[in-house]
């Protein structure tokens, strides 16, 4: 039976994912025709985003209404692993049915020895290909996680577009934009882009909502280019700077990099699997009867396993191919038999782990999409650079949704990875996180601030992951999203009254634009987790202590992994000193350049409005309302089906790994710890700040001096853009020249040869068609013009006559005919 | 009627059928008759009144309701005269042509539940090719009395009835789409019940479509504005300059005869035709269907007061449309007749294709109607041809070599 | 009493017999006829399209005659919906065509100032 | 008493209860559209020949409708005689001068005519009554009204039963495509017409210097002394317009 939620939400969401592509599709076509320079583009974008804000909104309440939330008591959970989950029970996303999502929440079911199966829902629109093993469809699964980025990005971009209306004003007339000087030595005049830019907003929001609502891989993968092209087309929004257009070129070929490793991920993914469904897929054979197409989660983690991960079985004999071939020889007779016993051997080859790497390959694969797609180390450099588009991107795509893609990507998938994977990801957020703070440090370009420090909270959220805290990495994006979008707009209506991006150039903003400066610091306590401890906070206290606290708890499981844990606690008073340093620099002492502080001005209510709501928003998301309902207690709804007790495990590197249960990390001791750390590591962050910008009892350029080589090396950014250049954009450019060479020299001059040959042969066909064939049409043509001739007077022109002809012939050929039938009847 | 005359009077079969339909038919000309007599003097009160005048007054009694009665005896004595150079044969054919016309169009309508001079199951495409042939008798007159302001009338009457004829067939294949027949009956039928079943309720389409038709109404038996044949500032009458006495009489007959036959398609069409916006009758238990046996009063008197609360139904709603044409004339000035065209071309028709379309789309997205339940659902009837009246299964009801069923009011 | 009993034979010749596909065969033959005598005659363009019209009407009621399962004797078969289709198309066509030849005669009339067709011989080789 | 007696004696007289009301009809119907059809080709008035001609279509539809073509019947007046003819006489009178009105043709083409004419319809006639199954009586069977079964296999759909003797399981096609070629067609011919037969930009068209440079019409005259109405007026396209009014 199919619950009418099952219905419902796919409706719902689907329509919300489809009206921002009705606006960019109406915005294409009439854009420029919308009101005066396309003014009135701007109100289809918002209304379509905000129509389907509301309809996340409804299928959100819907969701509320089917699946209740159950506050997460801890501590009741006793025994092992496998007393506590006897038998599996179906994936609840088989043919989307919610009975099995009636009871979502394992915690109020553990006790009772019900194993916990995340509440989904699953299924497919439209079938583009399904033949063989391949089967490509635009499907949906939907549970608590997709509903909840459902609002968040429809939220968070409602409130960008609406700025962006104020903010993108200047693009409603000519531009004269003065950083791009032509070779005559003017600056570039140019129509305003108004409509463009909000039709290139309203794509990326349809993206990203398809990469939210995807049901497969192949579909995530699609959407997943997509984002990439719109990012593209919105850093590079002024394409004419050569920096926007680098930018956006290098935004979009470090995605690629990590999207190759993606594609390799999906390659073995499927070539083992033949499918890249998530949820398990029903399909109605040709011969009628329905067969259940095993999605990848119940693969790698059957429900007759109790959602252990395991190898599945394709992977196996994947990776038994020598084995298999030898089988496959015995009975080249009788293929048969080899299948079975193939089947029959196929647990002793899991045994001897074989297959193993490609779980691996698959997992790291995925993973290097998302390092590309969340600006992880290596492939960090984009996002910095990316800060070229216009701040509302900033805001949108590079703070709160584009780059979450990653992280999502790596929860959504979190059920395949195997323990080492889990590790790398580990690593790869503690090492991004470090690094993209301490450049953060020093940076004095406000964006670029907030651009590290995106991409360091990415880290952390890596790291959470990556240490099993899959609620704690989730709920970190989800409110990060809210206040790291807060920062961005604030910073934007900043540069909106300077028109600069230095904050060495600012300051004493606050008593010009109070609206904004408050909103900021709000921002700021937000994504430093400031909060009385254990009391309450904002957003962010909450998000980030989980993630402390499971890295302590991870750490405390592997010593040998403390780094982690430091990586983290580091981090974060790293995060609170570059925070406030730009706070600090920016609103508070006395105005650095007088001439940008007294044009300085408060941003329209426009721009404003966002702020508050964002502001509010940031401070409330975290908290979690009597009766249980919060973001955390939501997640925990989507919980891949296994998780909860953790994992152990290891291969490769990494021979044996605890991932503690993430509820573990709730217990008083650790979470303790992890409050006070946060708490004194935030406090610690400020502190200094202030003492360096505010109270002045220690210079920065002191600072700086003390450590002038450490200050040079983290000013240029670890000398990242440079490693690269020499390691990759110059070798490459040299074997293109290269290449280039030998096209000139060999394969141009050959063509040629052949060319002039052609020339030639053609002469000489020429010859042969004027003197014969044409001699040969002409006497044709003579010919029937003698004819004609000779016709011509037949045609007297006169109606009537032929007339009379027609019904003479007709009679005389009756007349004929019936003489013909009677003689050959007589 | 038939089996009347053949059970009861013992008139043979062929006899029987002769004096039905010349019964059914004196009826339908009495219809015309009495109506034009009625609305001449009705169009005399309203013109008064809307002028701020009393009218006639005195001619038979109270209110002159003698009055055109005075009129027509008037005619009849007066002088047929016809114009040196006329083409005789055609100036005599003119009247009776375009009377003729309007009198057929009478047939195929449906003055109550089966109380139809001749039930089609094209009836309303019939009604409309019929009134089609109007236009004919005018040309005629206008040509044959070879006089240029009859000519520029006639001409002016051709090209408006023949431009009109297209958003006109629109606005009435609507209710047919609706319905799933053109028989008028049924389309009538279909509509039985509270007023909401009316087609000019039934969607917001139909709505707007109503109106059309009856812009298009108005053209097509060219009454003001739309009077350019008659326009007298320019032509002095149009094509009836040269008429006069009892033919005249007759164009005047035939315009009033249509007048009100498209008001009372318009009443058939999207007013619910007989139906009264509440179905009194069937909530008193009375019902349509003639009961063999006759066990009580109610079965045996209940299908004849039925057809008359019908009867006067309809006659009601078409009055009424005559009347609101009669408002309108007085009201309203003369267009010119490029005016004339581009209201047809630029706006009737795209206006009536398009409300077609959405029409068509609400029968197919939602078939019941805004209001679940409130209607009943017009989806099915379609699937019903089969059964329906005008469907196979009715195939045995015409019932004679001819295919001609007489039903007449008792 | 006796010339009606004498007139009464040929009045059951006429009038009692239903009628055959022939009957209409016959009718459709006349106007066919007529039509073409018409298009032959007419020098009047309008008249040819008339002619036309009845040709094309002549053509209709041969189609109808064998199209209507009424008019078949008992047994034979009709041509059914086929015959009233292909009726419908001739006369929409004809619509068209009328429309058509209606604006080239127009045309004609403003250029050589006549509907005589015997002068729009232009083209004649 | 006195009035039934000869009303009975009528009915004894003549075989009144076998008269066969279809074949009166048709008669009816035939004789008017035969005559009319023929009074067409006769008459030399082009307007009076228009009016023959609604007839005899008039009569046409009447026969369609006998048929049990209801359809077609209702079909043929709408379009045929409400519209085609209706455009026929429009055009009549917009070429309507004193001189077009009949265009006699020589005594030649006329005898020619009736001779090849005469042919014709002696090779229809023939081929009509050649058939013997033609010549059988009509069963009278009634068929099913076809307008509905026309409009669903107008639109693709067979719901009309298979004629008599063809096999009712075969799977009849529908007349979609055919449907939509026509209406395409109508779309083209209604463009042409229009383009044919638009305003043109001269500004005395020659029909109008041909009437200028011929004798006017007496009636043109008067108002030509009358001095309130150029000759133009009397047989150009815009006639619409109304008078000099």
């Amino acid at each position: 039976m199919v619950s009418i939620t099952a219905i419902q939400l796919p409706l719902l969401l689907g329509l919300a994912w489809l009206v921002p592509l009705v606006s960019f599709v109406a915005i294409l076509f009439f854009g420029p025709k919308m009101g005066p320079h396309g003014r009135n583009a701007a109100w289809v974008a918002t209304a379509a985003i905000g129509t389907s804000f509301v309809l996340s909104l409804t299928a959100f309440v819907v969701w509320l209404g089917a699946h209740p939330v159950v506050p997460v008591h801890h501590g009741d959970h006793g025994g092992s692993h496998a007393s506590l989950f006897p038998g599996g029970t179906a994936h609840a996303a088989e043919e989307g049915d919610a009975a099995h999502g009636t009871e979502p929440h394992q915690d109020a079911h553990a006790a009772h020895g019900e194993p916990h199966v995340p509440a989904a829902y699953a299924g497919d629109w439209y079938t583009l290909y399904d033949g063989g093993r391949l089967k490509l469809s635009i499907g949906w699964y939907i549970d608590s996680l997709t509903i909840l980025m459902f609002v968040v990005v429809t939220l968070i971009a409602t409130c960008i577009h609406i700025y962006a209306s104020g903010y993108m004003h200047d693009e409603l007339h000519d531009v004269t934009d003065h950083e791009v000087t032509l070779t005559d030595g003017h600056h570039l005049h140019r129509p305003g882009r108004f409509p463009r830019f909000f039709q290139a907003l309203s794509l990326f929001c349809f993206s990203m909502l398809g990469i939210v609502i995807a049901g497969n891989l192949a579909m995530v993968f699609v959407f997943w280019e997509l984002v990439g092209i719109c990012s593209w087309f919105l850093i590079g929004f002024y394409y004419e700077r050569k920096s926007a257009s680098t930018a956006a070129n290098k935004a979009f070929i470090v995605n690629r990099v990590g999207d190759f490793g993606m594609l390799i991920g999906l390659m073995a993914l499927w070539g083992a699997l033949g499918t890249l469904h998530f949820a398990d897929s029903a399909s109605i054979g040709p011969d009628g009867e329905a067969t259940t197409q095993p999605g990848l989660f119940s693969l790698f983690r059957p429900a007759e396993e109790d959602h252990a991960l395991w190898v599945p079985d394709g992977m196996v004999t994947a990776g038994a191919a020598a084995e298999v071939a030898t089988i496959a020889a015995d009975h080249a007779t009788s293929p048969a038999d080899g299948t079975s016993e193939i089947a029959a051997r196929v647990p002793g080859w899991r045994e001897a782990g074989l297959g193993r790497w490609l779980l691996f390959v698959a997992g790291i694969g995925i993973f290097c999409g998302c390092v590309g797609k969340s600006a992880q180390f290596p492939l960090s450099v984009w996002l910095p650079d990316a800060m070229e588009g216009p701040t509302p991107v900033s805001a949108l795509v590079h703070s709160a949704t584009m780059v979450a893609a990653g992280v999502y990507l790596v929860g959504r998938f979190f059920p395949v990875l195997s323990p080492d994977v889990l590790l790398v990801i580990a690593y790869t957020g503690g090492i991004t996180l470090f690094i993209a703070a301490t450049i953060a440090l020093v940076a004095n370009d406000i964006k670029r601030v907030l651009a590290y420090s995106t991409v360091s909270q990415l880290g952390y959220m890596m790291l959470a992951l990556g240490v099993g805290g899959w609620v704690a990495g989730l709920f970190h994006l989800v409110t990060h999203a809210f206040f790291k979008s807060l920062l961005f707009l604030c910073s934007g209506s900043v540069i909106h009254a300077c028109h600069t991006n230095d904050m060495r150039k600012m300051g004493g903003l606050l008593k010009v634009m109070p609206w904004t400066g408050y909103t900021m610091l709000v921002g700021c306590l937000a994504i430093i987790g400031a909060g009385v401890p254990f009391v309450i906070g904002l957003s962010g206290y909450y998000s980030k202590d989980s993630i402390l606290a499971q890295a302590l708890s991870f750490s405390q499981a592997n010593p040998q992994h403390w780094i982690l844990f430091y990586a983290v606690a580091g981090g974060a008073a790293l995060t609170a000193f570059y925070m406030f340093r730009l706070w600090f620099m920016t609103f508070l002492g006395q105005p650095r350049d007088h001439h940008i502080a007294e044009h300085a001005h408060e941003s329209p209510s426009v721009m404003v409005a966002p702020l508050v709501v964002l502001a509010v928003l940031a401070v409330v998301a975290g908290w979690t309302l009597p009766g249980g309902l919060g973001i955390a207690n939501l997640l925990e709804q989507a919980r891949p089906a296994g998780t909860v007790e953790g994992m152990s495990g290891g291969f490769a590197f990494a021979q044996t790994l605890t991932f503690p249960a993430e509820y573990e990390s709730h217990e008083g001791a650790i979470h303790k710890t992890a409050t006070l750390t946060a708490f004194a590591t935030a406090l610690g962050g400020v502190l200094l700040a202030a003492m360096m910008y505010v109270w002045k009892v220690l210079s920065p350029q002191v600072v700086a001096g003390v450590f002038r080589p450490v200050y040079t090396f983290l000013a240029n950014r670890w000398y990242f853009d440079e490693l690269y250049d020499a390691v990759f954009v110059k070798p490459t450019l040299g074997v293109a020249g290269l290449a280039s060479g030998v096209d000139r020299g060999l394969i141009d001059r050959f063509v040629d040869g052949i060319a002039t040959l052609a020339r030639r042969l053609a002469g000489f066909d020429a010859w042969i068609d004027r003197t014969l064939v044409d001699g040969l049409v002409n006497a044709t043509a003579a010919a029937t013009w003698n004819v004609g001739q000779r016709l011509r007077v037949l045609q007297t022109g006169r109606l009537r006559q032929y007339v009379m002809f027609i019904v003479v012939g007709t009679v005389a050929l009756f007349a004929l005919a019936s003489m013909a039938f009677r003689a050959a009847a007589s | 009627m038939v089996e009347l005359l053949t059970s009861t009077v013992g008139l043979p079969g062929w006899l029987a059928w002769t004096v039905a339909a010349l019964v059914s038919a004196v009826l339908i000309l009495n219809v015309i008759a009495g109506g034009a007599l009625v609305f001449i003097w009705a169009e005399r009160k309203v013109a008064a009144r809307i002028q701020d005048r009393l009218g006639p007054t005195r001619t038979g009694g109270r209110f002159g309701w003698l009055q055109s009665l005075a009129d027509g005896i008037k005619l009849l004595a007066k002088e047929d005269l016809m114009p040196e150079g006329a083409d005789g044969m055609l100036f005599k054919l003119a009247p009776y042509v375009s009377f003729c016309a309007s009198f057929c169009a009478f047939i195929a309508l449906p003055f109550a539940f089966d109380v139809v001079g001749q039930r089609l199951n094209v009836a309303v495409f019939f009604v409309v090719a019929v009134l089609g042939l109007e236009v004919f008798g005018v040309i005629l007159a206008g040509y044959a009395s070879a006089s240029k302001w009859s000519l520029f009338g006639a001409m002016r009457e051709a090209a408006q009835v023949v431009s009109y004829e297209v958003p006109l067939g629109m606005c009435v294949v609507v209710p047919v789409m609706l319905a799933g027949s053109m028989d008028m009956v049924t389309i009538a039928e279909k509509q039985a019940g509270w007023a909401w079943n009316w087609y000019v309720f039934h969607d917001p389409f139909t709505f707007v479509i109503f109106w059309i038709y009856v812009v298009c109404a108005v053209a097509s038996v060219n009454r003001a504005p739309f009077d350019l044949a008659e326009a007298e500032s320019e032509l002095v009458a149009g094509f009836h300059t040269e008429y006069s006495g009892l033919r005249w009489s007759f164009f005047f007959m035939a315009e009033y005869g249509s007048m009100f036959l498209v008001s009372a398609m318009a009443a058939v069409l999207f007013l619910g035709g007989w139906n009264g916006p509440i179905p009194v009758a069937a909530l008193l238990g009375f019902s349509e269907a003639t009961g063999d046996t006759a066990p009580s009063l109610v079965q045996l008197v209940g299908p004849y007061l039925v057809r008359l609360v019908g009867l006067a139904n309809l006659l009601g709603k078409a009055t009424l449309g005559v009347l609101i044409m009669m408002w309108i004339r007085w009201s309203l000035p003369r267009l010119r007749i490029d005016q004339v065209m581009a209201v047809c071309l630029k706006y009737c028709t795209p206006i009536a294709a398009v409300m077609f379309a959405g029409a068509m789309l609400w029968q197919v997205f939602l078939p019941g109607g805004l209001v679940p339940g409130l209607r009943r659902p017009g989806g099915e009837i379609r699937e019903g041809w089969l059964e329906g009246p005008g469907g196979r299964a009715a195939a045995a009801e015409p019932a004679t070599a001819d295919g001609k069923v007489v039903q007449v009011t008792p | 009493m006796t010339p009606l009993a004498a007139v009464s034979p040929l009045f059951g010749l006429l009038v009692t017999e239903p009628v055959s596909v022939a009957h209409y065969l016959v009718v459709g033959a006349i106007l066919f006829t007529a039509g073409v005598a018409c298009m032959a005659l007419k020098r009047n363009a309008l008249g040819v399209l008339m002619g036309i019209e009845l040709v094309l009407n002549g053509a209709n009621i041969n189609f109808i005659a064998f199209a209507s399962p009424y008019l078949q004797a008992d047994g034979a078969r009709s041509l059914g919906l086929d015959g009233e289709v292909i009726a419908v198309f001739v006369i929409v066509l004809a619509a068209a065509e009328a429309a058509v030849a209606l604006a080239i005669t127009l045309n004609f009339y403003n250029n050589h100032a006549t509907v005589d067709i015997d002068r729009a011989d232009d083209l004649k080789g | 008493m006195t009035l039934v007696l000869p009303a009975a004696a009528l009915v004894n007289a003549l075989p009144l209860g076998a008269i066969n009301w279809h074949t009166v009809f048709f008669l009816l119907f035939a004789v008017v559209a035969c005559g009319s059809a023929i009074a067409v080709v006769v008459a030399d008035s082009i307007v009076r020949m228009a009016l023959y001609l609604v007839f005899s279509l008039g009569a046409v539809a009447g026969l369609f409708l006998l048929a049990g073509a209801e359809f077609v019947g209702a079909m043929q007046l709408m379009i045929y005689v409400g519209g085609t003819l209706v455009l026929l006489v429009f055009g009549v009178m917009l070429t309507a001068q004193t001189p077009f009105v009949s265009i006699k043709s020589s005594g030649g083409d006329r005898i020619l005519a009736g001779f090849v004419a005469t042919a014709l319809l002696g090779t229809l006639l023939l081929a009509a009554l050649a058939v013997p199954a033609w010549r059988r009586p009509a069963s009278g069977v009634l068929a099913a009204p076809t307008a509905t079964p026309l409009g669903m296999a107008l639109v693709g759909v067979r719901v009309d039963d298979p004629p008599v003797g063809a096999d009712a399981t075969a799977t009849r096609s529908g007349y979609l495509l055919p449907f939509e070629i026509v209406s395409v067609h109508l779309l083209a011919v209604l463009v042409g017409a229009a383009y044919l037969a638009r305003a043109k930009r001269r500004k005395t068209p020659r029909a109008i210097e041909e009437v200028a440079s011929r004798r006017p019409p007496a009636a043109v005259l008067e108002h030509a002394e009358a001095g309130r109405h150029e000759p133009n007026r009397s047989g150009s396209g815009s006639v619409l317009t109304g008078g000099s009014a």
